[in-house]
């Protein structure tokens, strides 16, 4: 387990005030301003060598992204957007950041964005966290006042605006390329890619996105040095992660934890484990909605980093543990997620518009039971359709849930028809 | 978009009050030059709240005459994220989250709660105006689940009865601080934290606020 | 110049080119809804995807992928059938499949590619989606269930048409296209859409459920709604005119058309004039052609030449006035008149009345000043042009003259002809503009040259072309905007005043002093109403519009889609009409009636066939002999200078859908008059 | 050889096996029957006269769609079609020249709605050419005339299409 000292979000539970003092008391702020005296290149380059993976998701390496800048500031300013966004079904993590911890990520903007030139820091905040974007301005308010952002940040000689902006609930505007339409003023509806943000983004500035939780993380990283963060972990797989643990657990909680850790573990020790005990375990949704489902008998020895979970065909995602015992109507609880996805289809292109319908139909079919069995593989024949055709990754996200059900469940879709077939036989036959 | 989807009685006129059309000014002016169509989802949600949480289609014209877009534009922004109210919605306007996570804990008594006291579904709302009731995906806060938004603020931890307690209190307009219903400190364990134990104050949360 | 392999085919491709491209070089068919030419890259629709190698391992969109060296390209491996098997599939689960009662079935893109494509059955069970229809204006009808959201009527509306009204509402299966508030679309291009509309979302309001493309016969002409000289494609069934589509000329109207050119075909099935007909006792009563014929002799007979004028409408083709021409001049008639709008045009110097830099040119251009013009109502298509300009960027425009919506920003610069004089003299701002622009334009409209002062608006144009360099080596920027299709060819006849003859206000003086006896109105309807006097009017048109009422006698001809003829565009481009239907009843070619009469009154033309009159035609005006290949025009003297007056210049065309007596006659034409006014709002 | 060819006409067996024949089918049920006042039996396929169907409610079935205009290998159809008040797709004009048809029965066969069908009835011979220029009325009134019959043939056609 990791030792408390190793932890970075010291706060994660609100137990000490948010405000600048506080956060100067847990360190935040306190060697900013040598850290901007280093080249923005050695920045990234520790960046890289701690070897964080983006916390959003999809898990590409930080350093490496923020590399794809231009190394020059030309006509264009570049931008800094950092996703706040947080949607995914099972996360809630960044919402403690942005509550608890916000001087973290105000810090981390201030020296990401100087790592990548940046002339402004957009924080995209989804739209619903009305009290969080207000502790985060206030929060960005102090910043500013202390002179820690804005012109002369720290007294750096580096200049960078942070700008805090709403959403108003979508949950595709995670998606970072419609979350720059969204910030343009437009749908969130993502773009074509190429080009990439890092060439074309926001305003058609070279802009990156990153994740609250891969920005928040940098500061402490560049004063504890890369080797300490990269110490943590597994390899490609180093540091911390906030884990949220969500669903049929005796205490569901955030905690920051080691990366591979065994989920086993994360579970009994932080969550008081599942309700009704570990055998009770049907199966775990191990890094939010959009990753495939794993049965216990994965769950019994998996450990929580990207590479071991891309292993068994599932993801680490957001590490947003979703725990479902056996009490579980487990074509249901997936079905609910095929609906969520069909709801936040940004309806653009057409897999995935025509596609996370069809999927969520023949899903609530499955229910009930009130389905062929043939109609098994036509749904999982469609969630292949969907896969990989789509402008951004909420095609995929919708595909998966269903292929990891199918994967592992398929006796229970099946039983359950046949079971219905009976019912309804016998209802004739009355 | 169908025309149903708008409110029926539309106000003849709207504008943003003397206050509200300065604070719009501050907002395009976070927003580099020329790109003050930007603005359009805070200048929406500014009308917003103006007008008892919904949007008018004047309102609605309004933003899009200040922000100097076409109005078909502003309409789509309006019309595609989900917290544009095109109809009115009651003074407590509460989302209830159903999705999987929430689900998983119990969302179902949240929004049976909702029926058998305030005898409205899904969409639905009291004839008084008090509450109008949406279910809607994930709020991002699974880890206190079931949770129930009312207006701005997060109600979690929620079960039937905690949700009735909720509903009454603010039928009585006198609702609760927001957060956990069942007395838990933000996302920590129930039965307390398992990490940064060594740190924790003398008295917890109260050097929160 | 990327060189790269498209299915083992290898293709070296332009710099900027996209797979989709790629693939077409290599003779490699994509399926595509979204994608269009002539339209920003939507990436939606997800049909044109292929395997691309060095890349992720799963298909991608082609029309937004830049091609690059050395890649490989599949359009034909298993990954890429089921791609495109799968969209196929997404695309027609929840459109309705109603083909047999949809307009665009036989011309579909949809049914096309879902045969090409497809798989040969559905295995959708749910219901399918249901869709109101907007209202969207008598011109598009609507079906939206049939939408596949390919947003390409979006897209044209808001960068070809320059119109931000279409819009898609919501998101995911629920989006829906529409305009705000469901209103009319109101851009004079709007019909474009229908076109663009891969599927029958979009038709046609006035040609709902008339025909089946198959029963169509499709003649390739030219327009002449406008100036411009768009290319059309004419549906005929019969003897009718269906419908008219755009045809691609990319120096011309690239694809699109305008809303009269499409929808004013209706206008050519009424009030038409099917047989002659001779003034008896105050009324016209229906007469053969020898009797109308007789009646003309016997008023010519002695009647000398200076008491006969003759003055051409704006749909005339070249021949027939041509032909008219010649039998005026044997009649010994000065008086002929073409400008009846009353345009100070010197005819002297083809450069001085021509569109100079050509449409296509417009692209070259980087600043441009409009003067008494209002090019989106004047030439819609011309217009879209000079908006494709800005868009790429750079380009300054003022605009002398009324202000106007014009579809892209412009400088407003005043109302009157004295800010030309300033801008010449280098006091007004834009003169700057002018001096710092490497490709400077000015166009001319009607409405600066049809007034008193119209011939010195001429002269100052030309000075200021001169003065601000417009006019060098490979470079003419000195433009007039005509807004009648046959005026250019009628300067190019030199259908004008000879020497001693009179022009519009001379030959209507004359008839009020009785000084004239016969007018011969060829298709010239704009100034029938005021005429005076008791003259004697020979009217020969195609409609029973104002010529014909106030003709003594009337000689049926020709609409331009029932004859072959040529006509020269405002940019001097000589194209030809091709006949489409025939002329209802005893109407005939209007030369061939002339060519008739002439050997009636003695004066026999010197043709038989329109092949012997276009052989004359060339050999006395050679500008005619190059089809479709406009010469730059030599910059010689025109224009007689002088002062020009402080009043504010007008408008050249009052309602934009009712121009002409094929437009007035149209009921469709009429009815978008009522639902966007006269052209004002739009 | 000869003996058994010489016995045989001696004894006239030619004539009796004839005979028999005669007499068997004489006694045997008869195959031409008495019309016009009886009628022999029709496949459920038989292509007669054309008809044009309404639906149970009256609606007329036909769209205007043209297909059988377009297959029609006589080009004995003619149709003309404008938007109903209601706006739906309908007929103004729909004509057969009854002298052109061959009886391919390619109109029914590409009628997507089952509103053209060639019906059972074979006997309309007329005075006058005229008469068999069949207009929609006259369609539409061979359709409501038959219809029991035809929807029956369908019925009973219909497991093999």
């Amino acid at each position: 387990m990791l030792d408390d000292r190793d932890r970075i979000f010291t706060n994660l539970y609100g137990w000490f005030d948010w405000g600048l003092d506080a956060a100067r008391g847990r360190g935040d702020w306190s060697t900013t301003r040598e850290i901007l005296g280093q080249s923005p290149e050695d920045i990234v380059e520790k960046v890289k060598a701690s070897g964080l993976r983006g916390r959003g998701g999809a898990g590409f390496p930080t350093g490496l992204k923020w590399s794809f800048m231009p190394r020059e500031v030309g006509e264009k300013p570049h931008y800094l957007i950092v996703n706040a966004d947080e949607s995914e079904p099972g996360t809630c993590k960044d919402r403690e950041i942005i509550r608890n911890d916000p001087h973290k990520l105000i810090e981390g903007c201030v020296i990401a964005g100087y790592a990548m030139r940046a002339s402004a820091a957009y924080i995209y905040i989804r739209g619903e966290f009305v009290n969080e974007t207000r502790r985060l301005q206030a929060a960005i308010d102090q910043a500013y006042e202390a002179g820690l952002v804005g012109r002369n940040a720290c007294g750096s000689g580096y200049d960078i605006d942070i700008i805090l902006h709403r959403g108003a609930g979508a949950y595709i505007c995670g998606e970072e390329t419609a979350l720059l339409e969204s910030l343009e003023g437009k749908k969130g509806q993502p773009r074509l890619k190429p080009p990439f943000p890092a060439a074309v983004g926001l305003y058609g500035c070279p802009s990156t996105v990153n994740n609250v939780e891969s920005i928040a993380v940098v500061p402490e990283i560049l004063r504890r040095g890369p080797e300490w963060f990269a110490g943590l972990g597994r390899e490609r797989n180093t540091g911390t992660k906030l884990f949220c643990i969500s669903g049929h657990v005796n205490n569901p909680c955030n905690v920051e934890e080691e990366m591979g850790i065994p989920l086993r573990e994360l579970i009994d020790r932080h969550a008081g484990g599942v309700i009704g005990g570990w055998d009770n375990l049907l199966a775990v949704i191990p890094g939010g909605s959009s990753v495939r489902c794993i049965p216990k008998s994965i769950c019994d020895h998996i450990l929580m980093d990207f590479d071991s979970l891309m292993a068994v065909r599932s993801g680490l995602g957001t590490a947003a543990v979703i725990v479902m015992n056996r009490e579980t109507d487990i074509i249901r609880a997936i079905t609910r997620l095929s609906y969520f996805y069909k709801h936040e289809s940004c309806g653009q292109c057409t897999p995935c518009r025509e596609g996370s319908g069809w999927m969520w139909r023949v899903m609530e079919r499955l229910v009930t039971g009130d389905a062929e069995l043939e109609e098994i593989d036509v749904l999982e024949q469609v969630t292949r359709q969907v896969e990989g055709h789509t402008i951004c990754a909420l095609g995929d996200a919708a595909a998966w849930p269903i292929q990891g059900l199918l994967a592992h469940f398929r006796d229970e879709v099946e039983d359950r028809i046949r079971r219905r077939k009976a019912a309804t036989s016998v209802e004739a036959a009355d | 978009m169908s025309g149903h989807e708008f409110a029926e009685e539309q106000p003849a006129n709207w504008e943003f009050t003397p206050d509200n059309a300065a604070r719009a000014d501050d907002i395009i002016a976070r927003y580099p030059p020329g790109r003050q169509a930007s603005a359009v989802i805070p200048l929406l949600d500014l009308a917003q709240r103006q007008n008892d949480n919904w949007l008018p289609l004047k309102a609605v014209e309004a933003v899009a005459e200040r922000l100097d877009m076409p109005r078909i534009r502003v309409l789509e922004v309006a019309t595609f994220y989900t917290m544009f109210n095109l109809k009115p919605v009651g003074r407590y306007y509460l989302q209830a989250c159903t999705t999987t996570p929430c689900w998983l804990r119990g969302s179902d008594q949240v929004m049976r709660c909702i029926r058998d006291r305030l005898g409205i579904g899904n969409r639905g709302s009291t004839g008084d105006g008090m509450f109008s009731l949406l279910e809607v995906e994930c709020l991002g806060a699974c880890v206190n689940a079931p949770i129930l938004q009312v207006n701005d603020d997060y109600y979690e931890d929620l079960d039937y009865e905690l949700t009735g307690e909720l509903l009454d209190a603010l039928g009585r307009g006198e609702p609760p601080p927001p957060g956990s219903m069942a007395g838990r400190n933000l996302s920590e364990s129930s039965a307390g934290a398992t990490t940064l134990t060594g740190l924790r104050p003398a008295s917890p949360g109260l050097e929160g606020e | 110049m990327p060189k790269l392999k498209v299915d083992g085919i290898e293709v070296e491709v332009p710099a900027g080119a996209t797979v989709l491209q790629a693939c077409e070089f290599a003779g490699k068919e994509i399926p595509r809804f979204c994608y269009h030419e002539r339209l920003s890259i939507a990436g939606n629709c997800r049909m044109c995807l292929v395997e691309v190698s060095p890349g992720p391992p799963k298909p991608q969109a082609s029309c937004a992928l830049p091609a690059m060296d050395n890649q490989e390209i599949r359009t034909d491996s298993d990954m890429v059938r089921q791609a495109r098997h799968g969209v196929m599939e997404f695309l027609l689960i929840n459109h309705p499949l109603d083909c047999p009662i949809c307009d665009q079935g036989g011309e579909c893109d949809l049914q096309d590619q879902a045969m090409g494509y497809g798989h040969h059955s559905s295995r959708f069970a749910e219901n399918k989606r249901a869709v109101e229809d907007k209202d969207m204006g008598p011109l598009i009808k609507t079906v939206m269930t049939r939408c596949i959201h390919c947003t390409r009527c979006v897209r044209f509306s808001t960068e070809v048409a320059g119109v931000n009204e279409l819009g898609a509402l919501g998101r995911g299966e629920t989006m829906e296209i529409t305009t705000y508030l469901e209103k009319a679309l109101a851009s004079e291009l709007s019909g474009n859409v229908i076109d663009l509309c891969p599927v029958g979302a979009l038709t046609s309001g006035p040609y709902a459920f008339v025909s089946r493309p198959w029963e169509l016969t499709r003649t390739e002409t030219v327009d002449v709604m406008d100036a411009v000289g768009s290319s059309i494609r004419v549906d005929t069934r019969g003897s009718d005119v269906l419908r008219v589509l755009p045809r691609t000329h990319e120096e011309v109207n690239e694809e699109w058309i305008s809303d009269k050119t499409r929808f004013a075909c209706d206008g050519l099935k009424r009030q038409r004039l099917d047989r002659p007909y001779l003034r008896r006792e105050g009324r016209l009563v229906p007469v053969d052609w020898q009797e109308a014929f007789d009646a003309i002799a016997e008023r010519l007979t002695g009647l000398a030449g200076e008491r006969i004028a003759a003055v051409v409408g704006d749909q005339c083709d070249v021949e027939s006035m041509f032909a008219l021409k010649q039998l005026m001049t044997a009649l010994g008639s000065p008086h002929l008149e073409c400008r009846q709008d009353g345009a100070r045009l010197d005819p002297s110097a083809r450069a001085g009345y021509l569109f100079n830099t050509t449409i296509a040119g417009i692209e070259s251009a980087d600043a441009i000043l409009l003067a008494g013009t209002n090019p989106r109502r004047e030439a819609p298509v011309l217009n879209a042009r000079i908006r494709k300009r800005w868009l790429a960027g750079g380009l300054e425009i003022g605009l002398v003259g009324q202000h106007h919506d014009l579809s892209y920003p412009y400088r407003h610069l005043g109302d009157t002809p004295d800010v030309l004089s300033r801008i010449l003299e280098g006091e007004h701002a834009f003169a700057e503009v002018l001096r710092r622009a490497g490709s400077p334009m000015l166009v001319l409209g009607m409405a600066a040259l049809a007034r008193e002062d119209g011939a010195a608006v001429h002269a100052l144009g030309r000075s200021i072309a001169e003065t601000f360099g417009m006019v060098r080596e490979g470079w003419n920027g000195f433009n007039v905007l005509h807004t009648a299709a046959s005026r250019v060819g009628a300067l190019d006849v030199g259908f004008v005043p000879r020497a001693g003859g009179r022009d519009l206000a001379g030959i209507i003086g004359g008839m009020a002093d009785g000084s004239l006896n016969l007018l011969w109105l060829l298709g010239a309807d704009e100034i029938a109403s005021d005429l005076p006097g008791d003259t004697f009017v020979v009217y020969q048109g195609h409609h029973g519009d104002r010529g014909a009422h106030r003709a003594d006698v009337i000689l049926p001809g020709a609409a331009y889609t029932e004859k072959d003829g040529l006509y020269v565009n405002t940019e001097g481009r000589v194209q030809a009409g091709i006949q489409a239907a025939f002329p209802p009843g005893q109407a005939r070619e209007d030369w061939r009636i002339i060519r008739a009469l002439s050997e009636r009154l003695g004066h026999r033309l010197e043709y038989d066939s329109l092949g012997d009159l276009r052989r004359a035609l060339v050999a006395a005006h050679p500008v005619f002999a190059a089809l479709d290949r406009p010469r730059p025009a030599e910059w010689l003297p025109f224009g007689t200078g002088g002062p020009v007056d402080t009043t504010p210049f007008g408008s050249a065309i009052a309602n934009f859908y009712m121009t002409d007596p094929i437009s007035r006659c149209s009921a469709v034409m009429a009815e978008c008059t009522e639902v966007f006014g006269i052209g004002e709002a739009a | 050889m000869e003996l058994i060819r010489s016995g045989r006409a001696l004894l006239l067996s030619e004539l009796v096996s004839g005979l028999y024949l005669t007499l068997k089918y004489f006694f045997r049920r008869k195959v031409t029957i008495n019309y016009p006042y009886e009628k022999g039996p029709l496949s459920p396929r038989f292509r007669g006269e054309h008809a044009l169907r309404r639906y149970p409610n009256g609606e007329e079935r036909c769209i205007a769609c043209k297909l059988c205009e377009a297959i029609c290998p006589a080009q004995a159809i003619t149709i003309e079609a404008e938007p109903r008040a209601d706006g739906s797709r309908r007929t103004t004009r729909y004509d057969i020249d009854m002298t052109k048809c061959i009886y391919c029965g390619f109109c029914e066969e590409a009628c997507p709605v089952d509103a053209i069908v060639e019906g059972p009835n074979f006997e309309f011979a007329t005075e006058t050419r005229e008469e068999l220029f069949y207009n929609k009325d006259r369609l539409l009134a061979n359709g409501d005339r038959w219809e029991e019959q035809i929807a029956r043939n369908l019925a009973s056609d219909a497991p093999y299409r």
